[in-house]
């Protein structure tokens, strides 16, 4: 068909438009909003729902049309929002919520047209019919696991003879166009896709495989997981890929190790919680209402998996009483960590207050050893907690959490009124202790930076140089040095940033002097230094004589690469080679100096 | 003829090709004037001299010593005659960068063993048919299996003794040495342009022939040649003092051999212990 | 007082000198944290810091005992750990093979000591120090290699 | 049936007919015995058997008996008509054989009591067109039906069968055949009434040479068995039919949809196509032109909604039989998204009578709009039940009562519903209406595919309406949501009503879901659903009413608002009722007055029904 453009006029806007598409498409252009259900831009339409019903005033038989399906002419005359559509949609909402009253899209728009109480027969089936699953499963997918069975009301949608389909790869595509989410895979798919666990929120909602890892993500862009991705596991759906406008989805492209000369390396490899699970008495892992502060905190958050609701992950209920429980394997020397975690003070203080916005009624404990609010207004802010009774503090150690009859029992110490404490609270929150992150001491020792025996990594001095490692060129910062709340975590960064750019912004490098010479009057030319060099500093000098023919190749050092570590200097038999600041007649004057 | 007589006439024919076709500028052999009761090294520059070479059981030295003299490389391309225990000392010259391959022509000649009575490295000889030369000489010689312990008995038998007679042994040993330096003059392998020996800012050996300096003079030659020395027995054969250096060597390539499993001079590419590590090497005796 | 009570009390005031080369970035730095964390050990030691425990050279340690020393340390990193990725492993190697010459030739191995000490390892360093300082009081002063020292050449 | 030898061309088969009329003198005595599906349930073909038995033993070996297709008179069935005189006998039974054989064959006299008596003019008739049911009709696309042997290719071909094919083929282009047709002004017999010149050009004018003719068999209306009739009678006519429009249109493969509840017309029309094939009237090159066409017979899967044009075409494509948005359309794109022309049984079959007689002698019948003739399958409260075919214009009264022979029982006419689910119910006082598309839509019905419904008084509306939306709710496809819902939902409301559950506002919400549902569905199965409903409120809304308000069902059908008794004065005691109530609710001695006991009577309305003398009364 010619690429002819045809004009038409909708809602009396005259528009010019190439032929081929439907009136939807040419209103979507226009940005005239017309209502779907049974709509998806990378699904065939098939007109069923007829809630985007328009009529044509002019240029065809006459009558309501739907939009998604009725291809745009030339000459048509449509409007999409007359009193006889309006009527239409009004009366296609009113039996669809007869039908679903429970679909959430429905009933907001019944709302939208006004829709009042018709004394139809009610029935309780999310379900609309509108066949987006069949024809995703059928033409996007391929695998038509699910179809449409029986006729007229008792129509639905199923798998042949209702039974577990061996075909459905269990990608969720049917789930994913369904307007009102009254289909689950896992119903009837025999190998159902195991739910993944959104690793940002810990596990407390599920993501699909193409996600934007969390909503602050720099860039903000969606990420594909191949190994839960359908295409990759059985060649199937390929859905994202056909509904990317910008078509930046390739499924060939394989990851590339990019090689980068850099002059400075910044570590901050941040931190990762100690997994709770060791110890037993507190439950972790065993009862679900004990969760760690992480949790606590995406459940609080706003843009969290609950949208900022508090909930038990048992029984989904608002938890009315909550015990915090500090310290948890942090100052602990067996099976835990010796050192002090120091954020977790005060992120509980802020907890409590957050729990008091979000739980008025709500009662808040904190078994604690020693407050630790050591930054600059910390100790004013947890004064405030304390003062304004958000939460009743307890100075002791929890000995056992245990379950009964429904809620959580805290059995701990209360070393101020030297009693045992037990409180039976609905939810327990732990502050697990802070560790590096995991695959840190590999890192270190590929840049040679040092640890120490936690995996903190080691800085060049405490006090000196802090934000610096023994390694030239590679800095620290943030919670990979030591446990640190944001504010250090940002100084440190910012401090680490500016010695890097001192380093790079200079044009030569300054750097220590210790490194090798080579004296050409002794050196036989046997390059054994070459063979010791790690960092292959030694180069082939050719001395010719004055009429340029050669005379030997000697060893030369290039002070660029030379760390002046010495392997070279004790390898050279001749001794020809001496590193500056430690040269043999140094060393004999030192063990001379001992000797007398 | 005796077998060596045929070896000396092959030994003239291929010299001679060689310097009348110019291959070579110098052809390293053993000569026998009258009166000598050892075979001594002679430089043949012309065809026309190849009648003074000569090989019988009396050829001891190691004539790769002359290889990494300057003058000798002056004269361009050598060629050099070489027994099996000469060819390892070769292959450490040329691993070690002193020459190269193509610059030199190797006569190999098949050797059974020197001297009345043998000499003890060549009971435990085990490259009696050199490898890897360009021209070979004489008829193949069986070569008899050498069990491990064979290698280093000199050294074994030292060790036996407790520490303090080893101590004592040493002293004794160590005191006669009167800084001759004969054993660095004759070794192939030491051919530094300054010895350690002459240096002395700072000095690192005394010179004086106390036995004090006397050992650290031998405690550095036995590290210099640690993993390098073939066991070609020169320098204890040219000792005036007789002191037996030759165990001081072989205790340090048992060591190495037993360590890092790796014995000098079979070939031209391998790494000397020294100059490379293991990640795996033994911890033992560490703190 | 008997003999053995006089050498006896003679050790006892007899203070053995320990040369130690200590690696810069691991062990020196562990001494310091020792210091810093205020961890005592004996002052026999005497440290002389090096880049690397790969720059020992073993002539050093044969110069350390002819100028007097009771017995010589050399610690580095931790192998894996070395600040120049490979120092400590030629060190290893050399060292280890330089002391069976030594005891070859009839020197006491337990005078020259090699030992691992990170950074981070303050308490390490400091009962190292007290340990090895003891060997060395029981060892006694390097008689042998002194009486070999006074001696008049032959 | 002669050797089959293939005809190379026209020339063959006009000398094929003559041969074949010679061998058959016309003065020869023939017997046809109605083998329609209608009289073989009533044992025709046990009366088939007897009569050659019969003849066999009377060794009358030169008679012969005819198996046929549908005479129209089901009613009346088994029905047997003896050519060459066409004497025609009804409710023959197998015992009367041997007197029929004896008798009128033998000595050629009329049996009296196997003749049909007009109830009017209390007359025996003698002659098939003497017969009242036959002598208002013309019998255009059931000209062969009762003559010829459905399975024998030659009685067709005798009766010009073909002509019009080989007319077309050697005589007339494409254009003129589509000419022709239009000039005809023959319209779609389905239901829809499109000008089929019309449809075949749009057909023709698309671009591609793939293109597809289908016959639409799939008769789903309740009370409609016309096709079944045709296809079972006469189904040369419906392949020539097809064959002319496919050469018009340039399509080279057909497809006929059929019922698959209909196995005898499946049987003919294979039979059908194999002899049509051998004779080289279909398949490649037919009649030796380079005009090839082969057809396929395709079994539906008992889907009244498959009746609709997209919804067989996803059918014979194996899809679920469900409709598609138009446009596109079928002509522009249809099966296997290539152009696809359909037409309705009747329509293909009008075709070779067109192309034969000529445009000008099929526009002369029917009206203006509305030309030749329609076949009705009259069903109902009337006497004559049956196919009857009448040119257009012909009133209703004709139908019902010249042709029908009005109301049995002397019951009073109520209304008559035309046009199956899809069309609406007329009353009395429309009944001078002429037949034709354009009226019966204007009155609230619809021609659709020509079933005629006829109800007495005793018929109530609400109920027929309830019992037509009860048969879409089962037949809609469910896909669209107005059909699904909607029409649930006024059945469900009209279910409430019947059971005297209706409220104040039913009527209204009634007629706000039929409006909705007919302007806002996807297909013309959803958007014709509510005309039973629209037709009954706007002639019969006073029904409505009672049914809601007075809780009353005046015809007295809707079981939870009737009570029988019996009237004393009218009831004569003769204990009909009495042996007919299903449970004893009927009371009362021989030849005195009964009474029905109300607690009992579970209201089935057989003594109702059944009583002679009217004696039930409905309150």
């Amino acid at each position: 068909m010619t690429e002819k453009t045809i004009k038409l006029t909708i809602d009396n806007q005259e528009v010019q438009t190439e032929a081929g598409q439907t009136i939807l498409d040419v209103a979507k252009s226009l940005s005239i909003e017309i209502p779907t259900l049974c709509y998806h831009p990378a699904v065939p339409s098939a007109g069923a729902c007829r809630i985007c019903v328009v009529e044509i005033t002019a240029g065809a038989r006459g009558g309501l049309v739907p939009a998604c399906s009725y291809p745009a002419q030339d000459g048509l005359e449509i409007q999409t929002d007359s009193e006889r559509v309006r009527q239409s949609r009004k009366m296609t909402l009113q039996l669809l919520l007869a039908r679903s009253p429970g679909a959430k899209i429905i009933r907001e728009m019944a709302e939208q047209y006004g829709c009042e109480e018709l004394p139809l027969e009610r029935k309780d089936d999310d379900c609309i019919m509108c066949g987006l699953c069949v024809r995703v499963c059928q033409q996007i997918i391929g695998t038509a696991a699910v179809c449409f069975a029986g006729r007229g009301p008792d129509r639905e949608v199923s798998t042949p003879y209702k039974l577990l389909s061996d075909v459905c790869i269990g990608c969720g595509a049917c789930a994913f166009v369904c307007p009102t989410g009254a289909i689950d895979p896992a119903e009837f798919c025999s190998n159902p896709l195991e739910k993944i666990a959104n690793e940002f929120n810990c596990g407390i909602d599920n993501r699909t495989p193409v996600h934007i890892p969390f909503p602050q993500a720099v860039p903000n862009k969606p990420v594909l997981d191949r190994d839960n991705c359908i295409h990759f596991r059985t060649g199937g759906c390929g859905v994202c890929k056909e509904t990317c406008p910008a078509g930046a989805i390739d499924y060939e492209m394989e990851d590339q190790v990019v090689e980068e000369d850099v002059g400075a390396i910044i570590v901050a490899t941040g931190y990762k919680l100690f997994d709770t699970k060791v110890f037993e008495e507190y439950g972790y892992g065993k009862y679900p209402d004990v969760v760690s502060s992480l949790e606590f905190e995406r459940m609080v958050s706003a843009s969290g998996p609950t949208d900022g609701q508090l909930y038990r992950p048992s029984d989904g209920k608002e938890p009315k009483t909550i015990v915090f429980l500090q310290c948890i394997g942090s100052r602990r020397e067996k099976g835990g960590v010796p050192y002090c975690s120091k954020i977790c003070c005060m992120y509980t203080a802020k907890h409590t207050i957050l729990y008091k916005h979000k739980v008025h009624d709500g009662q808040a404990f904190v078994f604690y050893m020693d407050i630790r609010s050591a930054g600059k207004n910390y100790e004013e802010f947890v004064r405030r907690v304390l003062t304004e009774k958000m939460a009743t503090y307890l100075r002791g150690r929890v000995s056992k959490v245990f379950p009964r009859n429904g809620k959580l029992v805290v059995r701990g110490a209360d070393t101020l009124s030297g009693g045992q404490v037990e409180i039976s609270a609905d939810m327990v929150v732990l502050a697990p202790a802070m560790q590096p992150s995991p695959g840190v001491q590999e890192l270190a020792q590929k840049l040679r930076v040092g640890y120490d025996q936690h995996g903190f990594l080691l800085e060049a001095h405490p006090k000196l140089r802090p934000v610096e490692t023994n390694t030239a060129g590679i800095f620290l910062a943030g919670a990979c040095h030591s446990p640190q709340d944001i504010p250090d975590c940002v100084a440190q960064a910012s401090a680490a940033a500016s010695k890097a750019l001192g380093l790079v912004s200079h044009k030569q490098l300054t750097r220590e002097p210790t490194i090798g010479v080579v004296n050409e009057l002794s050196c036989n030319g046997c390059f054994e230094c070459e063979n010791v060099c790690a960092y292959k500093a030694i180069e082939h000098k050719e001395l010719r004589d004055r009429a340029g023919n050669l005379t030997a190749i000697l060893a030369h050092i290039n002070e660029g690469l030379c760390q002046g570590c010495g392997a070279c200097a004790v390898t050279c038999r001749s001794k020809s080679i001496e590193v500056q600041g430690y040269r043999d007649d140094q060393m004999f004057a030192e063990i001379n100096a001992i000797g007398r | 003829m005796s077998a060596n007589g045929t070896i000396t006439q092959a030994l003239r024919e291929a010299a001679a090709q060689m310097l009348s076709d110019k291959k070579v500028g110098v052809v390293i052999g053993y000569g026998r004037d009258e009166g000598q009761e050892f075979s001594t090294p002679v430089f043949l520059r012309k065809a026309e001299e190849v009648e003074r070479l000569v090989f019988d059981d009396l050829c001891f030295g190691n004539l790769a010593v002359y290889l990494s003299r300057p003058a000798i490389r002056k004269m361009g391309k050598t060629g050099i005659v070489v027994k099996g225990c000469d060819l390892r000392a070769v292959n450490v010259l040329l691993r070690e960068n002193v020459i190269k391959r193509e610059d030199v022509l190797l006569i190999g000649v098949h050797c059974g063993g020197l001297g009345e009575p043998r000499l003890p490295k060549c009971l435990v000889c085990e490259v009696h048919s050199p490898t890897g030369c360009d021209v070979v000489v004489g008829e193949a010689i069986e070569q008899p299996e050498v069990k491990a312990e064979q290698r280093y008995t000199k050294a074994d038998e030292i060790e036996a003794k407790p520490v303090e007679q080893r101590w004592e042994f040493w002293q004794k040993q160590l005191s006669k040495c009167i800084r001759c330096y004969a054993c660095r003059q004759v070794c192939p392998l030491c051919y530094c342009k300054r010895c350690i020996i002459e240096k002395n800012t700072p000095q690192w050996v005394e010179t004086s022939p106390h036995v004090r300096g006397n050992l650290a003079w031998h405690v550095a030659r036995a590290l210099h040649l640690t993993g390098r020395c073939v066991g070609c027995g020169e320098c204890e054969r040219v000792c005036p003092m007789d002191i037996p250096l030759g165990a001081i060597n072989q205790k340090m390539a048992k060591v190495v051999d037993e360590r890092f499993g790796f014995r000098s001079g079979f070939s031209a590419e391998d790494e000397a212990p020294f100059t490379t590590f293991s990640t795996e090497d033994s911890e033992e005796g560490i703190l | 007082m008997s003999k053995e009570q006089q050498n006896k009390s003679e050790k006892s005031q007899w203070q053995p000198r320990i040369v130690a080369f200590l690696c810069n970035w691991c062990s020196y730095a562990g001494a310091d944290l020792a210091g810093m964390s205020r961890r005592g050990y004996p002052a026999a030691i005497k440290v002389i810091r090096v880049p690397c425990s790969g720059k020992v050279d073993p002539m050093f340690v044969l110069k350390s005992f002819e100028r007097g020393a009771d017995m010589v340390l050399v610690s580095g990193c931790h192998p894996g750990d070395c600040h120049y990725a490979s120092g400590n492993y030629h060190a290893r190697r050399k060292l280890l093979a330089f002391r069976e010459l030594l005891d070859f030739l009839g020197i006491d191995q337990r005078r020259f000591k090699i030992s691992w000490v990170s950074a981070a390892e303050g308490a390490k360093w400091s009962s190292l120090v007290k340990e090895i300082t003891a060997e060395a009081q029981a060892l006694g002063p390097f008689e042998t290699f002194a009486t070999m020292l006074q001696g008049e050449p032959s | 049936m002669t050797v089959a030898t293939r005809l190379a061309n026209a020339g063959d088969l006009a000398s094929l007919r003559r041969k074949i009329l010679a061998d058959r003198e016309s003065t020869k005595i023939a017997i046809s015995v109605c083998a329609g599906t209608g009289c073989r349930a009533q044992g025709s073909m046990e009366l088939f058997e007897e009569f050659q038995r019969e003849l066999q033993n009377q060794d009358l070996t030169d008679v012969e008996v005819r198996a046929t297709g549908c005479h129209g008179f089901c009613e009346q069935g088994p029905l047997v008509v003896i050519f060459p005189r066409k004497i025609f006998y009804r409710g023959v039974k197998v015992k009367d054989v041997c007197r029929v054989v004896e008798k009128t064959i033998r000595n050629d006299e009329v049996i009296d009591s196997l003749l049909f008596k007009d109830p009017a003019t209390k007359k025996k008739c003698l002659l098939e067109n003497e017969v009242p049911f036959y002598a208002k009709q013309q019998r255009i696309v059931f000209r062969n039906n009762g003559k010829i042997d459905p399975t024998e290719i030659d009685d067709y071909i005798a009766a010009d069968g073909y002509a019009a094919l080989a007319k077309a083929l050697t005589e007339m282009s494409a254009e003129q055949v589509i000419g022709e047709v239009s000039q005809a002004g023959l319209r779609g017999r389905g239901g829809g009434g499109f000008p089929t010149g019309r449809k075949w050009d749009i057909c023709r004018s698309q671009p591609g040479d793939e293109k597809y003719v289908i016959c639409n068999g799939d008769e789903g209306d309740p009370g409609a068995f016309m096709d079944r009739s045709i296809m079972e009678g006469d189904p040369n006519s419906v392949l020539e039919g097809m064959t002319i429009g496919a050469y018009a249109i340039g399509a080279s493969k057909g497809y006929v949809y059929v019922r698959a509840e209909y196995p005898l017309a499946v049987t003919n029309l294979l039979i059908a196509l194999e002899q049509s094939r051998s004779l080289g009237l279909l398949g490649e090159n037919i009649l030796g032109s380079d005009f090839s066409f082969d057809v396929e017979i395709v079994r539906g899967a008992g889907a009244f909604v498959c009746g609709e044009e997209t919804a067989l075409i996803a059918s014979v494509q194996g899809d679920i039989g469900s409709p598609q948005q138009r446009p596109p359309y079928p002509a522009q794109a249809g099966l296997w998204g290539k152009p696809t022309n359909i037409n309705n049984v009747e329509t293909w079959a009008n075709v070779p009578v067109i192309i034969d007689k000529g445009s000008k002698w099929f526009a002369g019948m029917g009206t203006e709009h509305s030309k030749g003739t329609k076949v009705f399958s009259l069903v109902g409260k009337v006497l004559n039940t049956g196919l009857v075919e009448v040119p257009m214009g012909t009133t209703l009264r004709e139908i019902v009562y010249d042709i029908g022979g009005g109301i049995p029982k002397k019951r009073k006419f109520k209304a008559v519903q035309t046009g199956g689910p899809s069309g609406g119910c007329i009353p009395e006082s429309l009944l001078d209406l002429p037949v034709d598309f354009e009226k019966l839509t204007e009155a609230g019905g619809m021609m659709g595919s020509g079933g005629l419904i006829v109800m007495d008084e005793r018929t109530c509306m609400v109920d027929v309406a309830k019992y037509f939306l009860a048969f879409l709710v089962d037949e809609s496809c469910g896909k669209c949501s107005p059909c699904r819902e909607g029409v649930m939902q006024m059945h469900s409301v009209l279910c409430r009503i019947v059971e005297g559950r209706g409220r104040e506002g039913d009527i209204e919400l009634l007629e706000q879901l039929a409006a909705y549902v007919k302007e806002s569905s996807l297909c013309q199965l959803g958007g014709t659903s509510p005309n039973p409903v629209l037709s009954t409120l706007r002639h019969f809304r006073n029904e409505y009413e009672a049914h809601i308000k007075d809780k009353k069902c005046p015809a007295g059908v809707c079981k939870a608002l009737v009570q029988f008794e019996v009237d004393a004065e009218l009831c004569k005691g003769c204990g009909l009722c009495l042996r007919d109530c299903p449970t004893e609710a009927v009371i009362g001695e021989k030849k005195q007055p009964h009474k029905i006991d109300s607690e009992l009577c579970i209201k089935c309305g057989l003594c109702y029904e059944d009583c002679p003398f009217d004696a039930v009364v409905a309150k």
